[in-house]
């Protein structure tokens, strides 16, 4: 290579066309005390791009709590770790894999769920489940149905072969992510703590093998050109060779690496994720304190004639790197063998500190590790608060209210964002190792814990448009949201995982949303007492400068004590009371009724009352574990008339609404409309024998619990004053919930 | 899986199969030792010897991948001439969902699959009619009992010619169809397009069993139902009655 | 030497790929079009030798085809 | 008129099916395949005209084929 990584050689100079800055250029130099040669650039390209090196992020990341007595892993590893007792740990990670699924959604997701899969086990721990929070623009659009068939497709391909079962997620559809879809990929898994693995490259002179499959040249420039460089127009000339994955491989893969752990042959492990090869050789080593060599003329290759540079940072799918002692070499073989993958020694671990990188005997590249992975800089932006921010609500009576509610009701039932998810969740294997206690389709997942009583709880929750409308509030809600969910169905809340969607952190206003949504996700955690294990920041979602609703992601596990004892969101028998729980009032603002009957999302969204919150979700489990309750639902999108009509429609019961009852202390004189279908944290509907619901009552202590109606019958009614405000039958509510999004679908 | 400690023989041996790529070794594992005293040892899918059991069931999952077509590189491991000569010596032999495709493909059961006629995989629960409880696999069950059982699967669209139809239909070969809860064979009950809503089906000689959905998943009240305990069950009293164990 | 191998549906077998790719032509604006039938296309590279013919042929009616649903036909191309 | 459709993986793009079919050959007998890459084989019958083969193109672009991952080919046969 003629000309240096400095030069303008009539274009623009080297660092510039891999998205370094003239600083970061200098910065590089300095480190390593001369100009970096082109293989040392693109490494350092890679590991100091956004997605690597969190350079918008870091800084403020270091608000979150991440510790608790049961976090044994915080961020930092290839997953969190959270104590569940009895000797076991729960692994889970969050993921983004927005930006390949824009351009192909079967193999973008497919990828998606290869790689959160692959951070779970490296960390020693058996995947037991996946969750996939997703968000497209409106289904209305041909290309917005090609994107949600492809990515479910793409997701149950990889994850049902793999054998995990896709146990829950979300799906909203709004023209925000119409340019830009989210796609969201969750993995937990069980490991006993004394199988716990790291990623720490330790001990001079061990072995590093590089497992699974061979390197091509697909996602070349995957992490540093694609995921932190605007989407729009440009997109085509830096569109990478689109990766296909192959969940066989992984598959193998996660056996082997399964048996390595048994066998007690790895030292660490690490899978190879964006940045390939170079970001995962040198985080390996950067935790060990070590550095490492590698070899590349030793990594198999898929095509003839690859660069050095292109080895290096290729991000192909299904390939593990694994430190091993060398007398256990043999044994690695072996195991490889038997899963018939290939496995190829790469490298040793050293003392030097140092990345270095050989091609046969010849030098090509020597960096030091930490200023690869401790040192991209870090940029805190002027934060400007967005022109649409309102310091108020909209007036309650800001939109008349409609004539008919009973048609509102069955267009939210009908709405993709409320109507149920089972045209996904039944293309997804989701039973599959036979742990689910609870089945999709209620507030939480649960899975048991075989040969254990407990069981774990999971849920994944977004909510862009309330974050957009106030992003501290948002943060806050949904938090407390999935908290929600988890307590409704029985479990304590322990931890979360959580995925930061958001458009250019450059700009003013998108800095500002991050930073405030990640205070209000900061203070409900601490509120709530759910600790961060770590997560993922996705920038740059954005397109011909409209970026997506500014969109955190929580993924939430929760324990509950007695698989035995679960709360369901149906309805058990007819004569039970309907209760609403918490103290709370419903607002038009960022509803999912302000968008469907008004067309708009404006205002301000209610606050979150933390402290209520905390002692509401304290009742409901409560009342779901002895047995008080029958069932229990929180009230999200589509507010209280949508949540008791999902109650009704899954247990094939219906239910008499008093909306005088309705109207007491928080929601004193409010609008029918609004109580029906506003939103608010902080709400719960429990239904309960009359015996029960006395007790319950009583119980309650400073949580408001009222009486609200009943369940029976088979239609839907919600009486107010002056007569019925809603008297729908049944079985409509259930054809327009049941079936909306198959028909949307239909081809 | 270690030697029973007991002295008394177990119950029932049953060998669970694994190819690269199946899924459901574990749960149909599980399943099998959750029933008093019956023995479940994995079998690796280079392994030969199957003489110690008294049953071998290839489970589901993606063996290959289910690459090219499901089950088809996966019958030509060294495991499957072993099971082929276990069944001819009249050894009890079920597939499950992929196991179910690769004894297809092997030519131990009649008939193919193809993908579901929508051209999605499907997961849930679906209504299941007894059709013949004259089988080793079946005979817990009542005839035209109808039981509850979940399929997960991207091909079970199973098809056989006119001929081969008549002749599972003539020999009592069809074990089990899709039905709706009523015990009807509907179309609408039909999930994924299955040549006469054929959800599980036997060889000539019944010792050969393959079904679509997994009976594995319905053991346990906990995650699902126990409708599909009698399949396992089944086949205990079968092995207790050919051994007088 | 290359060989290519062409695995169609049997005729008289219903092929749910086909169907459904006919079934959306029309709303994407092609009109007419009909007996869609889906199969696969498998390239290969052979040992070169007299056996070839004979081994693809064998390798088709094992492996690559069910002759249960599908037939096939291949070529080898001398180089 | 009647029409061939020969879809094949990207050069480069990884081809799992392939790849593991070409792994398990010689278990099976079939000693030094190589380059095993699997594609697609569609046959389909257009309305005959002039515009056929720019709409056969069309189909093969929008539908058929998935141009971010795959190569087609095509043939119009005239009867
Ligand atoms: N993409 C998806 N994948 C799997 N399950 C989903 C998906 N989207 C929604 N679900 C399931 O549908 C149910 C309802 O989802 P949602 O309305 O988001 O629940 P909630 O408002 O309680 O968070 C949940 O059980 C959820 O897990
Ligand atoms: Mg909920």
């Amino acid at each position: 290579m003629s000309n240096t990584t400095g030069q303008d050689t009539g274009q623009k100079p080297a660092y510039e066309l891999l998205g370094l800055t003239a600083g970061e250029y200098r910065g590089i130099c300095e480190r390593m005390g001369r100009e970096p040669n082109y293989v040392e650039l693109a490494v350092f390209s890679l590991m100091w791009s956004e997605h690597c090196g969190y350079k918008h992020s870091r800084p403020l990341l270091g608000r979150l709590p991440t510790e608790g007595e049961r976090i044994l892993q915080g961020p930092g590893e290839n997953a969190g770790i959270v104590d569940i007792g009895g000797g076991l740990a729960v692994a889970m990670k969050i993921e983004s894999h927005n930006h390949p699924s824009a351009i192909e959604p079967f193999q973008g997701a497919a990828t998606g769920i290869g790689g959160i899969v692959r951070d779970i086990f490296a960390m020693g721990a058996r995947p037991v489940a996946n969750l996939d929070p997703l968000h497209f623009g409106s289904l209305d659009k041909p290309r917005q149905r090609f994107l949600l068939d492809g990515v479910v497709e793409g997701i149950a391909a990889y994850g049902n072969c793999m054998g995990i079962p896709t146990v829950a997620g979300e799906i909203h559809f709004e023209d925000a992510y119409e340019d830009n879809c989210l796609i969201n990929v969750m993995c937990v898994g069980l490991v006993r703590q004394e199988d716990i693995i790291r990623a720490r490259a330790t001990g001079p002179g061990n072995l590093v093998v590089l497992i699974g499959s061979s390197t091509g040249r697909d996602g070349i420039g995957g992490a540093s050109i694609l995921a932190s460089a605007e989407f729009d127009e440009t997109a085509e000339e830096k569109r990478p060779t689109v990766q296909v994955g192959n969940p066989f491989m992984e598959k193998k893969l996660l056996e082997a690496c399964l048996e390595m752990r048994d066998k007690g042959l790895l030292v660490a492990l690490q899978d190879l994720g964006a940045g390939g090869l170079s970001s995962s050789s040198s985080e390996m080593a950067s935790k060990g304190g070590t550095g490492i060599d590698i070899d590349i003329a030793r990594v198999p290759l898929r095509e003839p004639d690859m660069e050095p540079f292109e080895i290096m940072i290729s991000e192909s799918q299904e390939r593990m790197l694994a430190v091993v002692e060398p007398s256990r070499e043999a044994e690695v073989m072996a195991v490889c063998e038997k899963w018939d993958l290939d496995a190829t020694v790469v490298g040793k671990v050293t003392d030097t500190g140092r990345l270095r990188v050989f091609d046969g005997d010849e030098p090509i590249a020597d960096m030091p590790v930490k200023a690869l992975v401790d040192e991209a800089p870090t940029y805190v932006v002027e934060p400007r608060r967005p022109e649409h921010e309102r310091d108020q609500p909209l007036p309650e009576d800001h939109y008349p209210q409609p004539e008919d509610l009973g048609r509102v009701l069955l267009d939210l039932l009908a709405s993709p964002n409320v109507c149920s998810k089972r045209w996904v969740y039944e293309q997804y294997d989701h039973m599959v190792q036979t742990d689910n206690a609870l089945w999709p389709g209620g507030d939480a997942a649960v899975l048991r814990i075989k040969g254990r009583r407990d069981g774990i709880a999971l849920t994944s929750d977004g909510n862009g448009r309330r974050t957009f409308l106030d992003p501290r509030r948002g943060g806050r809600a949904v938090v407390a949201e999935a908290a929600r969910n988890l307590s409704c169905v029985g479990a304590e809340p322990l931890a979360i995982t959580n995925c930061l969607n958001f458009g250019n952190p450059e700009k003013g206003p998108i800095y500002y949303q991050f930073q405030q949504a990640v205070e209000g996700m900061a203070e409900a955690c601490e509120a709530l007492g759910t600790p961060v294990t770590g997560g993922n920041v996705s920038f740059y979602n954005e397109s011909f400068g409209q970026a997506v609703y500014p969109n955190p992601v929580v993924g939430m596990l929760g324990l509950v004590e007695d698989t035995g004892r679960l709360g369901t969101h149906r309805f058990q028998n007819a004569g039970d009371l309907i209760l609403l729980a918490g103290d709370a009032r419903p607002a038009a603002d960022g509803s999912e009724y302000q968008l469907t009957v008004h067309g708009e999302v404006a205002g301000r969204i209610p606050d979150v009352d933390l402290e209520g919150e905390r002692r509401l979700q304290a009742l409901v489990r409560r009342a779901v574990r002895e047995g008080l309750a029958a069932s229990a639902h929180d009230i999200s999108d589509g507010g209280l008339a949508c949540c008791i009509a999902e109650s009704a429609i899954e247990g094939g019961l219906g239910a008499a609404v008093d909306l005088e009852a309705l109207a007491g202390g928080a929601r004193d004189g409010l609008r029918p409309d609004l109580l029906l279908f506003g939103e608010v944290s902080g709400l719960v509907v429990l239904s309960a024998a009359p015996a029960a619901a006395r007790r319950l009552q009583e119980e309650a202590g400073d949580v408001p619990l009222a009486v609200i109606g009943e369940v029976g019958g088979d239609r839907l009614t919600f009486t107010g004053a002056g007569g019925p405000a809603i008297d729908v039958p049944l079985a409509a509510a259930a054809d327009a919930w049941q079936n909306a999004l198959e028909r949307r679908m239909a081809p | 899986m270690a030697a029973s400690p007991h002295t008394a023989a177990p119950p029932a041996r049953f060998g669970v199969v694994i190819f690269p790529g199946s899924n459901c070794d574990a749960d149909t594992h599980d399943a099998i030792e959750t029933f008093a005293g019956a023995e479940g040892r994995y079998l690796w899918h280079k392994e030969t010897r199957l003489d110690d059991l008294d049953c071998v069931i290839l489970p589901g999952g993606f063996s290959y991948g289910d690459y090219l077509r499901s089950g088809a590189i996966a019958r030509f491991s060294p495991l499957m001439e072993a099971v082929r000569r276990f069944a001819a010596e009249g050894g009890l032999v079920m597939g499950i969902c992929n196991g179910f495709q690769v004894l297809l493909e092997a030519g131990l059961l009649p008939g193919a699959m193809q993908q579901n006629e929508k051209l999605k995989f499907i997961c849930r629960l679906v209504s299941l009619k007894v059709e013949n409880d004259q089988t080793p696999f079946t005979r817990r069950y009542r005839q035209g009992q109808v039981i509850q059982a979940p399929i997960a699967h991207h091909e079970g669209n199973y098809f056989i010619d006119e001929e081969g139809l008549a002749e599972l239909e003539a020999n009592g070969q069809v074990v089990l169809r899709y039905c709706d809860p009523e015990g009807e064979v509907t179309q609408e009950a039909n999930p994924n397009g299955s040549l006469a809503n054929i959800a599980g089906i036997c060889n000539r000689e019944g010792n050969v069993f393959g079904m679509m959905p997994h009976p594995e998943r319905v053991c346990d009240a906990l995650v699902g139902g126990t409708d599909g305990r009698g399949v396992f069950d089944s086949i205990i009293d079968s092995v207790r009655e050919r051994s007088g164990r | 030497m290359k060989a290519k191998v062409y695995i169609t549906p049997k005729a008289g077998i219903l092929d749910p790929q086909g169907l459904t790719i006919e079934r959306s032509l029309p709303a994407l604006g092609f009109e007419g079009v009909s007996n869609v039938r889906v199969g696969k296309y498998i390239e290969l590279e052979l040992p070169d030798g007299e056996g070839a013919g004979e081994s693809l042929e064998r390798m088709c009616r094992k492996l690559l085809a069910n002759p249960i649903i599908e037939d096939f036909e291949y070529e080898l191309i001398e180089e």
